[in-house]
């Protein structure tokens, strides 16, 4: 029998605006047809009106998960259009940000996981770590997931040594608790047959698809856009977390791993980070075209910025992680399980707003 | 560090050549977007293992035809259909066409409008600052 | 083993305290520094309207002539951009989020 | 025939069982690291979908929703009133028919999956009770619950340690407990929404958690029927078993149906028809 299911853009398990035609033979998915566009909010061409200076805080709200990175790719793009020599501390504060909204939103996905294969309590638990996450960023920036510390020229708030050093170890605390919890994605049985063999995307496929991120980790393509040393990643001794298997296990895994990666790169910022000034006065306008390149969680964001030394950018062009994973999502899906959707559509961290704009 | 920023040109003729070059050189394709400038630029961007590489194209004006690439990277098409929402750009082709469909846009390709004259005048040069403010 | 891996956890959550607020019934205690909303000191306000200026949203109006500066609740984004501009150092910003307004466009108003 | 039972059962099943699902919420809040609902909150719940408009997509769901709370209501009569355990075991089985019936009535896609998951369910669990009865009737050469329950022999449980075990596997998926809710679960976050019962609301869900209410207390009704003839511990036991099954439902992911149907076939030939022979050739 064939049975076609919606799926979205309202449905509990996919809390984001993407429409599925699922076409179900028995259990069998036979075919995908996507459908997006709910919610084209059109901030692309919102530069034409802001200042290229405010535009910040609209480049921060293109995501609400991972707004930080958002701002920063943004500043980072005009500044090196500008030509401006940001102070090393603003850097090392970038790379914290950046790093704690990283653990923030892979252990929002975790808790979607969970939540997709139908482990509530496990979601909770995950919800729970990620809240003291928050929590720290709160109290350094003033905002939750909307940090708004990020500027043109540097940051606009100091988090005192002392303070990042208290940070680095309270994540230390933390990280028993996401061990426990990675632990019982990575080996408990009902969840393992959930996630192992499940939506398998072989390593040449995933580059031949554009994926990014973790979902082309988890392939084992050793790509992470980190390495191109934005920020302070020039100073700070990391590898890329991959997985061969490339399925959601390994996806899964790739998460985790970073989770564990971004503690270790919070601790050392709070060793290296150097004294000084956290923002320089910016003046001048920015002309000239720029790919800015930066690692998000969900994967490689790129921001195209085209100026013509006017106050407003001539455009600004954003392909955030999951335009560029919908294709590779498409591809794992045919010849699924109905059961295995949610666990497939989750595993490339959807966060449809961000693609959008 | 500054990434290095290779920008190449191309014309829609060559254009299936070189990103099947691109292709067999074992690039990913990493996006495609559109400018409007005095007419239209497209911009085709590739990485391999860091390494960037940008094609552009210029066009006069939006009712050109253009070659879709989805025939070489079949992820091109989610690319195409927004060209073509957004900025009503005639690309032939395209592997999965959703007609213009794709955004649901109160208008049909508002990114091809001029935008409002800008109230500062051009700067005669690009400035940059580097005065330190102390904190 | 790898069967009932959580179990640790939620026992541990069974038998300790719960995680969550009862809120509002408990309030909810706000570290310092969090952006919750702007606050004027009304007395020292010098109606530059440069926060007006400054602001990225449009949420504030401020009239030289009568003396009032406007507050749109609903379209400030409590970014913090005007309390750094005002050169009276008359903003700030507070912890706690504004109470609910009954219609959208309403603007608090602060008289000198 | 003890009438007392059965009067006592149609009256205060619901009230038990209603209180059961509130424990059940308030443990499982604990285990989530929440404060959970009052203690009373599935009565209001019902209170409040009683008062709602009956919206159907066709109006003989709600008589099937009436025959499923009907015969449930039966079933469990009987078994309390003492009958033969035989004929519990196929009401019970006709009374979850017309919940897939009026499931399918939803013409909805997820409530059509949800039905067929449901009789992928019935399929699962079916083998096993079935040597539930048997397993009970060679240790005490009986179907009737009144001899059963009131005779004095050993505890039935002494000759049917397998089938026990076997019994409590299913039970999990009587239940609409993780690893086992496919068709329909505790909350909407599944891929077919809430399954059988995504196109039901107001009063008939109202009347199908009440069902639910009976269903549960006539299961724990049969769990404690291995403790006969000492049916109060036979009662602490159960609630023993409920507790254990939110504790499974809060440390397991859900398994595909693939898992769900051999699994418990496997359970059930294992520990079930092992039970059984064990029974017939040393018994």
């Amino acid at each position: 029998m064939r049975t076609i299911i919606p799926f979205g853009p309202q449905h509990p398990v996919l809390p984001e605006p993407i429409h599925l035609d699922l076409v179900v033979e028995d259990e069998t998915v036979v075919d995908v047809i996507p459908s997006i566009g709910f919610i084209h909010r059109g901030l692309e061409k919102l530069v034409e009106k802001k200042d290229f200076q405010e535009f910040v805080y609209v480049a921060e709200r293109i995501c609400g998960i991972c707004s930080f990175i958002h701002g920063m790719t943004y500043c980072h793009g005009v500044e090196q259009l500008m030509k401006i020599e940001v102070p090393p501390r603003a850097h090392y504060l970038r790379t914290v940000w950046s790093e704690l909204s990283r653990i923030h939103s892979h252990l929002l996905w975790l808790g979607l996981i969970a939540d997709a294969f139908g482990f509530e309590s496990l979601f909770m638990h995950s919800w729970r770590l990620r809240e003291k996450v928050l929590d720290i960023i709160e109290a350094t920036t003033g905002g939750r997931v909307i940090f708004g510390s990020c500027k043109i020229g540097g940051v606009r708030r100091d988090i005192e040594n002392g303070t990042l050093r208290e940070i680095a170890a309270k994540l230390r605390d933390y990280a028993v608790e996401y061990k426990d919890l990675g632990n019982v994605f990575l080996n408990d049985l009902t969840v393992k047959r959930r996630l192992c063999g499940v939506g398998v995307l072989s390593g040449p496929d995933a580059l031949g698809l554009g994926s990014v991120g973790p979902m082309l980790r988890a392939s084992g393509v050793a790509q992470d856009m980190r390495l191109l040393k934005y920020a302070a990643y020039g100073g700070i001794d990391f590898a890329p977390v991959t997985a061969e298997e490339g399925d959601s296990y390994a996806r899964c895994a790739v998460r985790i791993g970073e989770i564990f990666q971004s503690v270790e790169i919070i601790r050392q910022c709070s060793e290296k980070i150097p004294g000084g000034a956290i923002e320089i006065k910016v003046t001048g306008l920015p002309e000239g075209e720029f790919y800015a390149r930066t690692e998000q969680p969900r994967g490689e964001v790129i921001y195209y910025i085209k100026a013509n030394g006017t106050k407003n950018l001539e455009r600004l062009r954003v392909r955030t992680p999951t335009f560029a994973n919908i294709p590779p999502m498409l591809k794992i899906m045919t010849g699924c399980q109905l059961a295995d959707v949610p666990v497939l559509v989750l595993t490339i961290d959807p966060c449809i707003s961000c693609t959008e704009r | 560090m500054i990434e290095s920023q290779d920008f190449r040109e191309t014309t829609p003729e060559r254009l299936i050549g070189e990103v099947q070059g691109m292709r067999d050189a074992g690039y990913r394709l990493v996006q495609i977007g559109a400018t409007r400038t005095e007419g239209f630029e497209i911009n085709y961007s590739f990485d391999r293992n860091l390494e960037f590489v940008n094609f552009k194209i210029r066009l006069a004006d939006n009712t050109e035809a253009i070659p879709s690439i989805s025939g070489v990277y079949w992820s091109a098409f989610l690319y195409e259909n927004e060209l073509h929402d957004l900025f009503g750009l005639n690309i032939k082709n395209i592997h999965i066409d959703y007609q213009g469909h794709f955004y649901r846009v109160a208008r049909p390709a508002a990114f091809a409008e001029k935008p409002p004259p800008p109230k500062i005048k051009r700067a005669v040069k690009p400035t940059a600052g580097t005065e330190v403010k102390e904190t | 083993m790898p069967f009932f891996t959580i179990s640790k956890t939620i026992l541990r959550s069974l038998f300790g305290r719960p995680a969550t607020l009862m809120y509002p019934a408990v309030p909810r205690e706000y570290v310092e520094g969090s952006r919750g909303h702007i606050e004027i000191a009304v007395e020292s306000c010098s109606f530059c309207s440069l926060c007006q200026r400054k602001c990225p949203t449009e949420a504030l109006s401020v009239d030289r002539e009568t003396k009032i500066w406007k507050i749109d609740r609903l379209r400030c984004i409590a970014c913090n951009f005007c309390a750094e501009a005002c050169p009276k150092k008359c903003l700030s910003m507070a912890t706690g989020y504004s109470p609910a307004v009954t219609s959208p466009g309403e603007t608090e108003e602060h008289h000198a | 025939m003890d009438t007392l039972t059965l009067i006592l059962y149609v009256a205060f099943a619901p009230l038990l069982g209603g209180l059961l699902a509130g424990v059940d919420r308030r443990i499982t809040a604990r285990m989530q690291g929440r404060f959970g609902p009052p203690i009373l909150q599935p009565f209001y719940d019902v209170v409040k979908l009683f008062n709602k408009e009956n919206l159907v997509v066709r109006r003989s769901q709600t008589v099937y929703i009436i025959f499923f709370l009907a015969f449930m209501v039966f079933t469990g009569g009987i078994f309390y009133a003492g009958e033969d355990l035989l004929l519990v075991i196929f009401s019970l089985m006709l009374a979850n028919t017309f919940l897939v019936l009026a499931a399918y009535k939803g013409s909805s896609p997820y409530s059509a999956i949800g039905a067929e998951r449901e009789l992928l369910q019935i399929m699962a669990y079916e083998p096993m009770v079935l040597f539930y009865v048997v397993g009970i009737y060679m240790a005490s050469k009986t179907f009737y619950i009144e001899t059963i329950a009131t005779t004095q022999h050993p505890m039935l449980i002494r000759f049917l340690p397998g089938i026990f075990l076997g019994f409590l596997y299913v039970l999990t998926i009587k239940l609409r407990k993780s690893p086992f809710d496919l068709s329909t679960s505790h909350h909407g976050h599944q891929e077919i929404v809430k399954g059988i019962t995504t196109e039901f609301t107001g009063p008939s869900l109202g009347l199908i958690e009440i069902t639910h209410w009976y269903e549960n207390v006539l299961l724990l009704g049969m769990v404690s029927l291995f403790f006969a003839p000492n049916l109060w511990l036979g009662a602490g036991v159960a609630l023993a078993i409920y507790l254990l099954e939110i504790f499974i439902d809060n440390a397991c992911a859900r398994a595909r149906w693939q898992f769900t149907v051999f699994s418990s076939w496997v359970v059930a030939a294992v520990l079930g028809f092992g039970n059984i022979l064990a029974l017939t050739l040393f018994g």
